[in-house]
């Protein structure tokens, strides 16, 4: 099972922070994981795909190339807005 | 020091314990931000803050270090709030401590342009009809950039 | 707001009295300078400042209509010792609130200049084995140059 | 009477920070003011001449040519330095 985090208006998209999934064989990458996500939600899938939202993976930022598998914390993160 | 925190703290408080610890600095620089009671035209009910525990911290105290490396500070102190805050209510509050004056305002002042357009916070500002999540303005972005060119 | 005394004064306390009055203000910076308890090498045993009472007043007070001038600021508050002070002990803190920070620590930075080159104020430096009325450094004057060409 | 105010080391020259002085009818400047002090006392003449030394006269600048008159308020003001 892989741990997705979802935060700021993606969290309002995904309906919850956090959710649990596991990964198909053959989704190895973020790319892979959001088209999975976009073929059950499109909202969420597209909202997930704008250029603005960064990934980090195991507490690493990573880009949209790069690999994941199950076990693995997946945070997905829109620009931020501190202060 | 970093504390990020789901309850009330009191500024002044913390003001006072961070510059008597301040022994021989002669210089402390405090910035504290406060949530606005209005957006525009429109009357803000509140924010909710959220952020990435652990994560966030962990880059924050990373800046710290870019800090202390850059200017120097003898001591830095920054609180950030997460989760319901009501207008007026204080949202962050970073305090410097330095030998002198410039040092103190200028990395209080790259701090904050940190906190704002790269720690991982986001924030929902609540209004009376609706509510939006907040993205940093040009002029934010713009005050981050000037830290750039002689980093 | 501007207030010279001689007597100890405590910044958390006027901090919080400041803020708390900053109702719809978003920033609040604060600048707080302490006697330090060295100069270079020397041991500091205190300082000892004096005024002109009533024009370093009516100086300080224009100074603060230039600040409404020229940035948007909601309030400003200047407290500045005389008298005979210890290290440690505060001697100027200026508090200014304003809708955005820029403008916040732009106002502050640009009081701290004014208060070390142009008011009148005059300060003896008093160490184990002498005493010295301090001048400002070059640096102090080369701040202070700094809002003069966009002026 | 003219009231003379010396601040900062000027005023640990001058042995206090205010003296009251009876200005001759032929002082009519600051300058002249400098000169008669001089006479009385060459250390803080010189100081009181020293280029970096403001002059206020009734709480208004003023430069070492401005008029005085008996009954002014005279004040010299080294370097400053708050904060």
């Amino acid at each position: 099972m892989a741990r997705l985090l979802f935060f700021g208006k993606l969290g309002d998209l995904a309906g919850g922070r956090m959710r649990e999934q596991s990964l198909p064989k053959d989704v190895v990458t973020i790319d892979q994981l959001i088209a999975v996500i976009t073929a059950d939600d499109a909202a969420l899938g597209e909202a997930l795909a704008a250029p603005s939202v960064r990934f980090i993976v195991n507490e690493k930022m990573a880009d949209a190339g790069g690999a994941i598998s199950d076990g693995d914390e997946i945070a997905f993160l829109p620009p931020v807005s501190g202060g | 020091m970093i504390r990020i925190s789901d309850t009330a703290f009191d500024p002044g408080a913390e003001l006072t314990a961070f510059e008597q610890n301040a022994a021989n600095a002669g210089a402390v620089v405090s910035f504290l931000g406060k949530v606005r009671g209005k957006a525009g035209q429109a009357d803000v009910s509140g924010l909710y803050l959220e952020h990435y525990a652990g994560v966030t911290e962990a880059m924050i105290v990373e800046c710290e270090r870019d800090v202390s490396a850059r200017w120097n500070v003898d001591d830095v102190l920054i609180i950030h709030r997460i989760g319901q805050l009501s207008p007026g209510e204080p949202i962050v509050f970073v305090c410097v401590s330095a030998a002198h004056r410039r040092e103190a305002f200028e990395a209080a002042d790259f701090l904050m342009d940190y906190l704002k357009t790269k720690a991982m916070f986001w924030k929902k500002e609540v209004r009376d009809n609706d509510e939006e999540w907040i993205e940093p303005r040009d002029e934010d972005y713009r005050d981050a950039a000037r830290w750039r060119e002689d980093e």
